[in-house]
């Protein structure tokens, strides 16, 4: 669920630039980009709801929801549609806003470079992720693995390309870069502190144990941003972390949910 | 001249005329104010539906929505390309655009208000804009043929998709119908519109057949759109809302009441309910993007500076 | 109805600027204007309730609202937060956002000189809605409209003296005033297409006939804009006619009812 | 010296110091940071209800919450006339804040993260700022304690508001009563540490006490915030997240657990999960204000030109 949730936030976020983008190519980049994680979400959200409707204590935990249903049972916009903010489980990093830091209902244009930013730290994430996924002892979830990890090795280039472009363009984009960098970075902290639900994952071999990735991961961004010629002021963290994935999240997501919700849960019955 | 006559030899045998060829001016720059004001009608066109992206109601909706608006972005481009190969810029494309000087389909300035809005545009606009366009991939000059060619295979799947969606939502509660009988309504008018003004009174028409680049007249072309969309209509369970819309035996053709030609044209002349919005909209993105492209050209100048130093 | 949605349409815009406003003493001018209409809106809702219960075929009309009832009867919230965008019946010019012209979709920072300028065209007709509806038939429609004169008055003082000061203050401040004159002024030509609804009001006696009110409004706005050194540029009026009072809307409307009912749509049958 | 005398007389008859009496520079300096903080905290304040009022569930809700909000600025203005009487101007305290040198309530840097949380601000947040601000009405500074008399009194009101959201929501279906129990964890711990380190490690409180600024000390007004919340806690029928948290009958009090000091040392030092926004947020209204306060300044300096053109 947390995977899921995190590629649906990420996928909602990256396609609201659809139209508005820097230039037609980016609109393009961005919309398939989010293609790629809605199609994630989807595979893993039905990939979850087979086992909820399978397990009777799951089915229990879940028997709130009730839209969207498909023959009585949990189907993939069940689950995206009508839990609450706090039953989402995605990492805070992915609902932030594409601007700087401001409260949950502030308004401020969207800047080019936090989504990129935030694409580049993501990806570098989740080519690790699911890479060690394909290893899953969940078939399913190993084989949703193998189909993520080219798409989203396809993100990070992307992501990169357009980073070290900021970093080593103008005198603005290179401000621009370093602050979206500056704000995000702290968020990625999270990572490194995994859910329960994520340990018992890995525990059981079904998912990966993150903290492993966090060398390669290290290395990854640094490489890229000292080609950016970015620095990383993150080091040694102090501060709050994070905790989306442990379903608190910022004031973000609440609004980004009633938007993304609204036509679903004011039909709870419909088919589309 | 040798040139206007092979020009005109290639044009009456059908024939395909291709960006190294000599033209008369009169066709390139019709061709250049048509192929971009097709590429901008794609690129404004995708703001009334990335306006329901992010409500879409179903992740499988929300899927096939992002893809199809991508696919217009996608449109864009290859049209852009095929006008440049007449020797106009995109961004002088662009420009003439965010300054009001070219024109996109008036379709786009009127607002989306509900989701089956998404459905209607892929059924009866993008079906409206097929008829329209499959006589443009036999268009005499190659590029655009070529583009219409692609362009016209995947509009007709999104009018598919459209309809598929509407007929689904035929299928579901009372709101969900009132929904698309909504949107029917509003839509419908304005998709007949979309073919044009009455023969009569369309003056570019006729050069336009003349050089191949036209190919079926306005009001044949909307009769062929009326005439499909009644029966599917019907299929679909909507009212089309014209009560003179009846099959005339006669004719073999459905006749249909007066369209509201005022209405068009004030919208044509920057009148309508979104034109100052959907512009804004498009300048505002290219004048916020202008850092980012910037950037781009920056480092890219850098990346040289360093490749010729190297090579040096 | 249309009373009500214009006051808690307009109600709602106003609270955005509740923590973001330019000077602390606005933020609270805001937060009352906000609270004025949100009161006048309540007291009409609850009126429009009293009414639709009390009429069988009314109720038959508004039976698919099933959230927010009380003793299974239609209550103020059930107007208010449970009718969709085409239910409502506020005017365009009161949904728009705080900026100039964008799709439903765009963001864009918040411009007080929009917030103001619609403050005052929208003011100035109320002033002389109200004053006219004290003479209402409808004794409990005159009440209120006595109550929310005087509010009004205030309101139209507030936004008239602003709009002076942006006029006839500084070169950028003149410059936005008169763009949001000039991008607001061709929504109020719907005030004078009265919908069948507010035509059927004034003819019976409980509503009044808003076309009898231009040459006030007129010679209100006029006076002012000269005195703001402001220009009108609408004369000869030649477009398109909002149509949001008969339920066609801009793209807007769903955008800020999606956010104001999320809430209580997702708990419909919570009383809070 | 003979002002010191007098002021020293003042302070130890409980009188009170009005703005022209001669005062200590430290005295003068103490109370500037003190109402300034307690201004911003207000004006900050702001922001975390704010964020519901667009969502507010009920109108009567709504119109609740927004005249509360309102009240908050109100505080804050008169917080802030309040300090000028002691030679400091608005402008220089909002500068202050907007460059982190001044503080404001760290309870504030958390995030309100769904309705309840607008409730428990209510009744836990503002009645642990009401325990802090009581004896400030007897505070030996007149305006401020002036001040204090009439936020107490609206933060009275607020606090019973907020009380009694929540009775409603706990009379409620399922998942309202799981949002008050969520807010409810995540708002305690906090609000226990709103009333400041514990007495041993607090420095500034002997001073204070002195100057009559003070009246009682951060542990015991803590215990009764704690005492008086432990019996509405039970009526609400919410569980205070603190498993020592019992009766002790030999001390007359609630026995309570230990306080994550670190964590509030580290929110009170910026790296709180919202101090970045909150700021953020206040430094952005007051820069994209700058132009209407310009404007308000320019004309009212053009009508005063003419008044005196007419004048002479």
């Amino acid at each position: 669920m947390h995977l899921a949730d995190n590629a649906l936030v990420l996928g909602q976020r990256n396609a609201e630039w659809c139209g508005h983008g820097p230039v037609l190519e980016e609109d393009l980049a961005l919309a398939n980009n989010s293609l790629d994680l809605i199609g994630q979400a989807r595979l893993l959200y039905q990939h979850a709801a087979s086992l909820i409707n399978a397990d009777p204590a799951e089915a229990l935990r879940f028997a709130h929801l009730q839209g969207a249903r498909q023959n009585g049972l949990i189907a993939e916009d069940t689950l995206a549609y009508f839990r609450g903010t706090a039953e989402f489980r995605n990492h805070t990093l992915m609902e932030l806003p594409h601007h700087g830091p401001l409260v949950g209902y502030a308004v401020s244009e969207r800047d080019y470079a936090v989504t990129i930013a935030r694409n580049f730290l993501v990806s570098a994430l989740m080519v690790l992720v699911w890479d060690g996924l394909r290893a899953s002892k969940d078939a399913q979830l190993a084989a949703i693995a193998a189909k993520s990890l080219k798409e989203v090795r396809y993100h990070l280039r992307h992501a990169s390309d357009w980073l070290v472009r900021f970093g080593d363009g103008t005198e603005e984009s290179h401000r621009r870069a370093q602050a979206a960098i500056d704000h995000l970075l702290p968020y990625c902290e999270a990572f490194w502190h995994p859910s329960p639900a994520e340990q018992a994952a890995a525990a059981d071999g079904s998912g990966v144990d993150v903290r492993t990735l966090r060398d390669h991961w290290n290395a990854l961004v640094n490489d890229t941003l000292t080609e950016a010629t970015l620095t990383r002021h993150d080091q040694p963290h102090a501060g709050y972390v994070a905790q989306g994935h442990v379903g608190v999240h910022s004031e973000h997501l609440g609004f980004l949910l009633a938007e993304m919700q609204s036509l679903a849960r004011a039909h709870p019955t419909a088919v589309w | 001249t040798a040139l206007q006559t092979h020009f005109d030899a290639v044009i009456d045998a059908d024939g395909k005329i291709e960006p190294r060829d000599w033209m008369p001016d009169g066709y390139r720059k019709t061709l250049v104010r048509q192929i971009s004001q097709h590429a901008h009608s794609e690129i404004v066109g995708m703001l009334p539906e990335g306006n329901w992206i992010s409500r879409a109601p179903s992740l499988k909706r929300k899927a096939i929505l992002i893809a199809k608006v991508q696919d217009e972005g996608g449109h864009g481009l290859y049209l852009y390309s095929a006008a440049e190969t007449l020797g106009t810029s995109r961004d002088q494309m662009l420009d003439a655009l965010h300054a009001g000087r070219a024109k996109y389909s008036s379709i786009f300035n009127y607002p989306t208000l509900n989701w089956a809005d998404v459905g209607v545009i892929g059924w009866l606009v993008d079906g409206a804009a097929i008829m329209n366009q499959i006589p443009l991939c036999r268009c005499s000059y190659g590029p655009y043929a070529r583009a219409m060619i692609r362009v016209c295979k995947e509009e007709s799947f999104h009018q598919r998709q459209g309809y598929e969606a509407l007929l689904v939502m035929m299928q579901g509660t009372a709101e969900q119908k009132a929904m698309v009988q909504d949107a029917v309504n509003r839509y419908w008018w304005k998709c007949l519109a979309m073919f044009g003004p009455p023969d009569a009174d369309s003056p570019n028409s006729v050069q336009g057949m003349r050089w191949g680049i036209k190919r079926i007249s306005n009001d044949d072309l909307r009769q062929k759109f009326i005439d499909a969309t009644v029966p599917q209509a019907e299929v679909l369970g909507v009212t089309l809302p014209d009560p003179d819309l009846k099959w005339n035996a006669e004719r073999g053709h459905y006749d249909y009441g007066p369209i509201d030609w005022d209405e068009f044209w004030a919208t044509v002349n920057g009148h309508g309910p979104m034109n100052k919005e959907r512009l804004a909209t498009r300048v505002k993105a290219h004048e916020q993007g202008a850092w980012v492209r910037e950037a781009a050209m920056a480092h890219a100048a850098k990346q040289q500076q360093r490749q010729q130093k190297e090579a040096a």
